[in-house]
């Protein structure tokens, strides 16, 4: 078995007032292995994004720990522990458009984490570390003098992706990194991101609500419903035999590029049932669990032929 | 719109047109809302003009400035020239109550009384103990005012004052209602029953820093020569607003105090003809700071003294056909008509001469080492004027000059700190005599003298005219203060004002005196 | 067959940028029977909106300039009527659904009013029977309590919810021809597909014909009678959905199908994908605009633009592969293999 | 929201404690006294008049006093203007600076926000071209050069209107048209690039999809999410404008307020500025949150956040 | 959808593949961003004038004092002339050449209200940018900072600072930043509150990115338009304020006189010597005018939603 490189434990990111939070991420707590892709799939606004940025702390989280390496990350408070640690952590972000500087060229946005941490001051030695980033996400040297809104989607998506791995970090988020992108640039992308993960040897958190793009890129699915992971398990296990109702509405909702099958696809529909307290993680096998209270689990597992 | 203050029209205005015959209403405006309309707090030129002309003192000063009895039907003048009678003419105030001699010492407690902290309670100085009681070292009981009876009262002095007669015209020395007074201390705080004059004109209306109407006061013992029937005075703080009023028939007449003409539109009212001017016993000098790093040096205040074109300052700036002044005492001043010959205008030898001598003395070697600062108050005339003098200091001294203006306060501060080397200032007589215009720089502590200069000759002079009683030899005596003065410079005299006026063509009678009171009780509109 | 609706013949649209001149949409034709749906297929930037907001003459002048063109709707020319003679047709004889439902209510207004307004414009009824009207829109739309929601502002609302009353807007007045642009994209997947059974339940009632401009495959073939692809401003192959997703003729309709991967997909093999960028409208390159990113490019594809190919009475395609000189290309081994999969998964079925 | 309110007023009672403490101690230390004058008179008589009006009672003393003045909204007399409180100067005064204020906010935002609107909608053209021209000459030309040339050549020359005063509707026009030009200008050029950015957005499209005319569309739709940006505009403006316009109320010898918040200062008269300075305090903050429910009311969104705040 | 049938040459149907070598190639090649900038810049009429006048007077205000027969504070004897050949301006009250005095006040002018938007600009984008990135208490305190500021009778303000410093351009230039900076400061703040939540700005934080970075590299530059606009608003209301502050004796001595000083000295003479109030406002308004019109065409061809 891999070493965990991420655990969450028990996170909360509350936001609003204390006395009527909003509860955006409410007591999650997963494993993220070295080396491996974890999709997080789920409905808009089920809490996907928070979670990333909570655990690169872009937001301080209202209760939990996430652990790094064994290190608890929103601990840490010196200048130098935080950014030895923004070398291990990064982000791809949903928004090709606004997630690169339009007042930057592609070499400076690539370049700002050196500055920020004080890499490379010989001016050659960056310029070629920039130079072999960009040819690493398939761009050429030429391209690092060009402003972000010279480029297309998918050539930007790649900018924001050569950025996140210009400090050389082990483990990335990647926030919807291709809902943005066009059909046949989303695969340039997808391509890419495997590409490099298997060079590098890199850990992904990879979300989306996409789920044929997760199950294709991922190794281990977690499945969020308002703020909480509902299920988790292998990717195969999640799609061929999903326990969770809510999984089950999720993959029967996927439009497939084939009409005929479109024509006698029929919606699992949804309802909602609040779990009490006693709700926990129920392993369905060794690798794959469904959050629920006892009751509702087995209720959900005779309704599940494996 | 919902508010505007002035719509409330008054009866005698409406249908005035064709009742004009009967009406005759004159139309004014004043640079500012008065700071207050009681006679023994007033301060400001604003408030006495509307003073004047709705109370009466025991004198009036007439057309020439010259005092006529007013409330006093006779005044007796003991020999010492120390002790005035005078005796109450049957006068009534407009509510009805007769004008009596308590009423007079009423008015004059209320402002040597130190608890009223009147600013100029010292024009009352001359009155025996009067000094004493209003800085709190004596008693109301030895100032020497007495209302012998209703109707006489009896005043002593210090010393003979040739021009108390005038001072009685002042405003300061109005009587104020006693019985109404002391009933509502506040009674001048607006128009209305309190607000009880004697005067040709009553306060018919006063709309804070709006508007002020006066109405003939048919109970004045003198209202058959009162030919107005109203008069209405607008505040307009801008000089070129009230000149466009001007023009465009609003008012009637334009000239200090009823705002000035500004000095923009003296060549157009030149040109049309309309411009008035008149005599005006008032100066414009230069301080100059006897303990300043330069101008300490008596050479180099005269050498500034003379390098002054005045003429042509005259003729090009101030336009107003004012006199160069070549001494301190404006030509408007009984006495003072003829130049003294201290200096001539424009001497640019003598300047050059003293300043070298002035050199000499400092061991300076360049006249461009010489820096003085020519301080002003914020003005356009000032600065103009400022601009004039120093390109003609830097011209033709070779000193180097910088202008200096602040703000009012900081100046009046600064001016007083002798925190400057030149310093512009004005003097306007209060009562038209030479020691107006001379007894400020009998000491260095005098609190109007701000140049730090002191002689003891000319110390002496004054204390010598204060007891002559005999007018020319008095006049003598301050001459030759004045002389003194004009050899060691503690200032530099520019000009004697003039008045300048326009008006409206059928306004009669409507002229300022030579201490710039402007008379409406004699001021008639022709048909 | 159905009556045509719609025709549009050789429509160009330019726009005039600083930078020259966009040629955003550059000769489009197609056709609409009534009670269909077309679907426009292709990637941003391809000329998609630009084609649906022309239908409607909302392309703003300037920039916008209608080049050439006829927009025949019901036999009658849209293009030269002025603006005043369009209100009359927007909203009412052609609506409009806008892709993103979070910007395209207005936040001050509460929604009902924004249902009656147009309800109002184009229906001589009423202030209540416009209200009742919008009720029973909401209603239909299937949005819960609709008296209540008719007074709430668009904040108010969810997602899902929001682009429900964009649709209930849309179908205010009745249209004959309803243009939906990408309606669904900014919503999850649960939400699309309800969305999208809405609106063919809407289809099926009133017998509407809907324009249905989208990029995801899988909601074109979920919902479309008719598919046309656009790439660089021109349609480039244009049949049924049945024929366009198992009969593909254009290499662009190749990669577009390639470049998704399906539920079976092995993971550890890379995604084929459609190399390059979209063309420069502003300068569109000669001959076959796709070529530069086309494997199967030929050396007249550089030269010179292809004409529509006719592959079947309803199937055309615009390649020079088509030609009776080009080589026989078969379809890339991954897109066949899946139709492939497809078909089997049928005859399973059927079977 | 009446909490929200209510913790408002709380910030504003804490803004108006420091700027009635910071004008204490500006006055303190700007030289000057109420009392000066060219002529002098004796220091006797200067301590009677400190006596008298408490100025010269030790700093923290008087200090306390202005404070319990603040409080009490009653700042004594005017030490210029001998027996005039200065609550009556203000409450004089007001009225007639509210009526031009106000009728110059109406021609200001009036005319602003019609220029602005023709020239999004023409957006590029010649309508667009004359009225940003419009609007950038109303801005570039300064209200007191406009004054004096208004009342030289509108009233003067053509007599069209009274030259000076305040004793009617007309003898209101120039001045508030005097202030309100600038301003105009400033909402024009304002309320043109909102409209702009609203003209772009989806609902407009949406709205013109629905077949809504053009002028129809701004009425109802953009202009009251384009205004959002101009009401916080407005809020600290109306405040200065109501306040009265020191040079515009000179030119045309309005007897408003403005004046007194430029001579007050001139004359060192204390208590007329700190009773001005509070005066105009409250009506800016009041503005300032008033624009902030205004905000609420125009736009439903803000309320939640109101709400959550 | 016809069917073309012409004749071919067969030769022409052969696969060539993709063939441009480099398959990243960019779409529109040439244009950089700040090309792109200034060509949307060149192509406002009205901004391109208003450079072109600013440009002028700047050229003017350089080289007149220098080159002219007459100086600036000489009097020439001549007063209250009219415009004449020799005297292109005519002559004002002190018989001073009103065409040199005029390019004199360009120097004073210009420089205190470009000096006075430049520190305007510096604190008010640095108050604003940490007020509105920093949020929450720390934002609302430097907030009311500002509202408390507004309210403080500025005269009294300015004649205080006067007891500390000698009059000059410096105080005047002190005396025109103690509220200047406001708007800019408010207008920062609303810029950045809508930047700092853009990706690039959380993607520069993950980055380790400290709150000057992200000022300097990221929320300044995308506040530029803003800021832009706001400048040119800042000047002309400087060069109005130097007017009034030379009234209570702050500015420049005379005779140096700026435009602001002409110009309401000009304005009592508007009936006998109108050119002294015609001049100085004329290239007042036409200086303002410029200003506001490169700004507009500088916001407009920075704007990023103008663009694609
Ligand atoms: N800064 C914030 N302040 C307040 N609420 C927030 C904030 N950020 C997120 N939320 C709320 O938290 C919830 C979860 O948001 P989040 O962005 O994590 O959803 P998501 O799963 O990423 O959705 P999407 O698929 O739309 O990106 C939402 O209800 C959102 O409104
Ligand atoms: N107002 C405009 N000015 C200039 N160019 C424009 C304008 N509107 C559209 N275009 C250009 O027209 C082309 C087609 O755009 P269009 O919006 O139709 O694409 P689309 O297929 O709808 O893409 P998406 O999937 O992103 O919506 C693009 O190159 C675009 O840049
Ligand atoms: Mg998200
Ligand atoms: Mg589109």
């Amino acid at each position: 078995m891999a070493k965990k490189l991420v655990e969450i434990k028990n996170l909360k990111q509350y936001f609003g007032s204390p006395s009527n939070p909003i509860k955006a991420v409410d007591g999650i707590s997963f494993d993220i292995y070295e080396g491996e892709t974890l999709g997080l799939v789920g409905e808009s606004g089920c809490g996907k994004s928070t979670t990333g940025r909570s655990i690169i702390r872009l937001y301080d989280i209202t209760g939990g720990e996430v652990l790094f390496n064994g290190e608890n990350v929103h601990d840490k408070k010196s200048g130098k522990d935080l950014k030895k640690f923004n070398r291990e952590m990064q982000m791809i972000f949903q928004d090709p458009y606004a997630s690169l500087n339009p007042r930057m060229t592609a070499g400076e946005i690539i370049a700002e984490g050196f500055i920020i941490h004080g890499l490379y001051k010989n001016k050659k030695e960056r310029q070629e570390k920039i130079t072999s980033l960009l040819e690493a996400v398939g761009l050429n040297k030429e391209h690092a003098n060009r402003y972000a809104h010279e480029f297309s989607g998918g050539q930007r998506q790649r900018i924001g992706i050569a950025r996140a791995l210009s400090l050389d970090p082990s483990f990335i988020i990647a926030d919807e990194p291709i809902s943005a992108l066009d059909v046949s640039i989303q695969a340039q992308v997808v391509n890419l991101l495997k590409q490099i993960q298997k060079d590098r040897g890199l850990t992904y958190l990879f979300i989306a609500h996409d789920l044929s793009m997760v199950k294709y890129i991922s190794d281990r699915i977690a499945v969020m419903y308002s703020g909480k992971i509902v299920e988790v398990g292998p990717a195969d296990d999640i799609y061929n035999s999903p326990v969770h109702p809510y999984t089950k509405s999720l993959l029967s909702a996927i439009p497939l590029p084939d009409p005929i099958s479109e024509t006698k696809r029929t919606r699992i529909p949804y309802t909602h049932e609040e779990q009490d307290e006693t709700a926990s993680f129920h392993p369905v096998n060794d690798k794959h669990f469904v959050y629920g209270t006892e009751k509702s689990f087995q209720k959900w597992m005779n309704n599940t032929s494996i | 719109a919902c508010n505007f203050g002035g719509e409330s029209t008054d009866d005698s205005d409406v249908g005035s047109k064709d009742s004009s015959a009967k009406s005759k209403e004159l139309n004014l405006v004043i640079p500012s809302e008065p700071p207050t309309l009681n006679p023994q707090l007033a301060t400001d030129s604003t408030s006495g003009a509307i003073l004047t002309n709705v109370f009466e003192g025991l004198t009036r000063l007439n057309k020439d400035a010259a005092p006529e009895n007013a409330m006093a039907e006779k005044i007796e003048v003991s020999e010492d020239q120390l002790t005035y009678t005078f005796t109450l003419r049957d006068a009534l105030w407009s509510n009805g109550d007769p004008v009596v001699a308590g009423d007079f010492v009423y008015g004059w407690e209320f402002a040597l009384n130190p608890e009223n902290a009147s600013e100029y309670a010292s024009q009352l100085y001359y009155i025996k103990g009067a000094e004493a009681f209003n800085l709190g070292e004596g008693t109301f009981e030895d100032v020497a005012i007495k209302a012998v009876d209703e109707k006489t009262l009896e005043v002593t002095l210090e010393n003979p004052t040739p021009y108390f007669l005038e001072l009685t015209a002042f405003y300061t020395y109005m009587p104020v209602n006693e019985k109404v007074a002391t009933a509502n201390p506040d009674w001048y705080a607006d128009a209305g029953e309190d607000f009880v004059t004697n005067g040709p004109f009553t306060l018919s209306d006063w709309s804070h820093s709006s508007n002020i109407k006066l109405k003939k006061f048919t109970e004045y013992w003198d209202a058959k020569s009162v030919n107005l029937t109203s008069v209405n005075m607008d505040m307009v703080d801008k000089e070129n607003t009230a000149v466009t009023m001007f023009k465009a028939g609003d008012i009637d007449f334009l000239g200090a105090p009823y705002q000035t003409v500004a000095l923009d539109s003296i060549d157009s009212f030149k040109e049309d003809g309309s411009l008035q001017i008149d005599n005006y016993a008032a100066i414009y000098w230069y301080k100059l700071n006897t303990e300043g790093e330069f101008t300490s040096n008596a050479n180099i205040r005269k050498a500034l003294t003379l390098a002054i074109n005045r003429q042509e300052l005259i003729d090009n700036v101030t336009k107003g056909e004012q006199q160069p002044a070549l001494g301190m005492v404006p030509a408007a001043v009984e006495g003072f008509e003829d130049d003294r010959g201290y200096m001539k205008d424009n001497d640019i030898e003598g300047a050059k001469a003293a300043l070298q001598l002035g050199m000499d003395e400092l061991g300076i070697k360049d006249p461009s080492e010489i820096k003085i600062g020519l301080s002003i108050n914020t003005s356009e005339a000032h600065a103009a004027i400022a601009q004039f003098v120093q390109e003609g200091w830097s011209k033709n001294l070779g000193i180097e000059v910088t202008i200096d203006n602040s703000e009012w306060q900081v100046y009046l501060e600064k001016v007083s700190a002798l925190d400057y080397n030149v310093a512009r200032m004005g003097w306007i007589a209060d009562y038209n005599d030479a020691y107006s215009f001379l007894e400020m720089y009998s000491t260095a502590a005098n609190g109007n003298n701000d140049t730090g200069w002191e002689n003891a000759e000319y110390k002496e002079l004054m204390q010598q005219s204060l007891v002559e009683t005999d007018s020319a030899k008095r006049l003598d005596i301050l001459k030759a203060a004045e002389a003194i003065a004009m050899t060691e410079f503690p200032v530099a005299p520019v000009y004697y004002y003039t008045s300048l006026f326009v008006k409206n063509d059928k306004v009669k009678d409507m002229a300022p005196d030579p201490i710039g009171n402007v008379q409406l009780k004699w001021v008639d509109i022709a048909e | 067959m159905s009556e045509t609706i719609l025709k549009v013949k050789d429509l160009k649209i330019n726009f005039k940028t600083y930078a020259g001149i966009v040629q955003a949409v550059r000769g489009v034709n197609f056709e609409l029977n009534v009670g269909e749906t077309l679907a426009i297929v292709g990637e941003s930037g391809s000329g998609k909106s630009v084609t649906s907001n022309a239908l409607m003459k909302l392309i703003p002048q300037p920039p916008g300039i209608y080049e050439s063109g006829e927009i025949l709707f019901n036999g009658r020319d849209l293009i030269p009527l002025s603006d005043k003679e369009m209100t009359k047709v927007r909203g009412n004889d052609i609506a409009m659904i806008f892709q993103d439902p979070m910007t395209s209510l207005n936040p001050t207004m509460k929604i009902g009013r924004q249902i009656t307004e147009v309800i109002l414009k184009h229906k001589k009824v009423t202030r209540s029977d416009a209200k009742n009207r919008a009720i029973e829109l909401l209603t239909q739309v299937g949005i819960p309590m609709p008296e209540k929601r008719y007074n709430q502002y668009p904040h108010e609302f969810s997602g899902g919810m929001r682009q429900r009353v964009v649709i209930a807007i849309a179908l205010a007045a009745d249209p004959k021809l309803l243009i939906a642009d990408e309606p669904t994209t900014a919503l999850d997947v649960t939400i699309q597909a309800q969305i999208l059974e809405l609106m063919k339940e809407i289809q099926k009632k009133s017998n509407t014909s809907i324009i249905f401009i989208t990029h995801d495959l899988g909601v074109v073939a979920n919902i479309a009678d008719r598919v046309a692809v656009m790439y660089a401003g021109q349609i480039v192959e244009y049949g049924t959905v049945n024929e366009i997703f198992y009969n593909p003729k254009h290499p662009y309709t190749w990669g577009l199908l390639g470049s998704m991967p399906d539920l079976d997909n092995k993971s550890d093999e890379l995604l084929r994908t459609i190399p390059g960028s979209p063309p420069d409208l502003i300068h569109p390159p000669k001959g076959d605009a796709f070529a530069p990113r086309n494997e199967f490019a030929m050396a007249i594809d550089y030269e010179k633009e292809p004409p529509m190919f006719q592959v079947s009475e309803t199937h055309f395609a615009k390649t020079w592969l088509l030609h009776p000189d080009a080589p026989e290309i078969p379809i890339p081994d991954a897109v066949a293999r899946r139709i492939e999969g497809f078909l089997a998964k049928e005859d399973q079925v059927n079977g | 929201m009446i909490s929200y309110i209510f913790k408002r007023i709380i910030y504003i009672l804490l803004a108006l404690f420091i700027i009635v403490s910071a004008t204490f101690f500006l006055m303190r230390i700007a030289p000057g006294s109420p009392f000066a004058s060219e002529r002098d008179f004796p220091p006797q008589i200067e301590e009677r008049l400190n006596e008298a009006y408490g100025l010269n009672n030790p700093w923290y003393i008087q200090y306390k006093d202005y404070l319990i003045d603040t409080a009490t909204f009653d700042f004594g007399e005017s030490m210029k203007y001998k027996a005039r409180s200065t609550n009556d100067m203000i409450s004089e005064s007001f009225p007639v600076s509210l009526t031009l204020g106000i009728e110059a906010m109406l021609i200001a935002v009036g005319l602003g926000v019609l220029i602005g609107v023709i020239s999004s909608l023409y957006h590029n053209r010649f309508p667009d071209y004359l009225a940003t021209t419009i609007a950038v000459l109303g801005i570039s030309v300064p209200s007191f050069i406009l004054a004096g040339l208004m009342q030289y050549f509108l009233a003067f020359k053509l007599g069209w209107f009274p030259i000076s005063g305040w004793k009617g509707f007309i003898y209101s026009i120039l001045p508030a048209l005097a202030i309100a030009i600038t301003h105009m200008g400033f909402i024009a050029k304002l309320t043109r690039s909102s409209m702009l950015e609203q003209n772009n957005s989806d609902y407009v499209k949406m709205a013109r999809a629905k077949g809504i005319g053009k002028w129809t569309i701004v009425y109802r739709h953009t202009l009251r999410n384009a205004l959002l940006p101009v009401v916080t505009y407005l809020g600290p403006l109306t405040a200065g404008v109501v306040t009265g316009s020191f040079i515009v109320e000179q030119i045309f010898a309005i007897p408003g307020l403005g004046k007194h918040f430029v001579q007050s200062i001139t004359n060192r008269d204390y208590t007329v500025i700190m009773g001005t300075t509070v005066f105009y305090s409250i009506i800016l903050l009041f503005a300032v949150l008033i624009v902030d429910i205004l905000y609420g009311i125009i736009d439903p969104r803000i309320k939640l956040k109101g709400a959550k705040k | 959808m016809s069917q073309h049938d012409q004749k071919i040459d067969k030769e022409l149907f052969r696969i060539v593949g993709v063939q441009n070598e480099e398959a990243e190639k960019l779409s529109n090649k040439s244009v950089s961003f700040w090309k792109e900038v200034f060509l949307r810049f060149s192509q406002n009429k009205l901004a391109i004038i208003g450079l072109i006048v600013l440009m002028a007077v700047i050229l003017m205000a350089i080289f007149v004092p220098v080159f002219s027969q007459y100086n600036y504070r000489e009097q020439l004897g001549v007063y209250n002339a009219a415009p004449s050949l020799s005297h292109w301006f005519g002559t004002d009250d002190l018989g001073r050449d009103v065409f040199v005095r005029v390019w004199e006040g360009a120097r004073i002018s210009l420089f205190i209200g470009i000096t006075a938007a430049v520190i305007d600009l510096i604190i008010g984008v640095l108050w604003g940018s940490i007020s509105g990135l920093a949020g929450g208490r720390v934002d609302n305190i430097m907030m009311r900072i500002a509202d408390v500021l507004t309210a403080v009778p500025y005269l009294l303000v300015v004649i205080v600072l006067l007891v500390v410093l000698q009059p000059g351009l410096v105080p005047m230039i002190i005396a025109l930043s103690i509220t200047g900076w406001i708007n800019m400061a408010r207008i920062v703040r609303g810029e950045v509150l809508s930047i700092k939540n853009q990706e690039y700005v959380l993607a520069a934080r993950t980055l380790g990115a400290n709150t000057k970075h992200l000022i300097i590299r990221h929320l300044i530059p995308n506040a530029l338009g803003a800021i832009l606009v706001t400048m040119t608003l800042t000047v002309p209301s400087a060069i109005f304020t130097e007017s009034f502050l030379s009234y209570l004796g702050l500015g420049v001595p005379a005779p140096t006189a700026s435009w602001g000083t002409m110009a309401s000295e000009g304005n009592n003479a508007i009936t006998n010597a109108p050119w002294r109030l015609l001049f100085p406002a004329l290239f007042i308004s036409l200086t303002i005018f410029a200003f506001n019109a490169v700004g507009d065409g500088l916001r407009d061809a920075l704007d990023p939603k103008l663009r694609k």
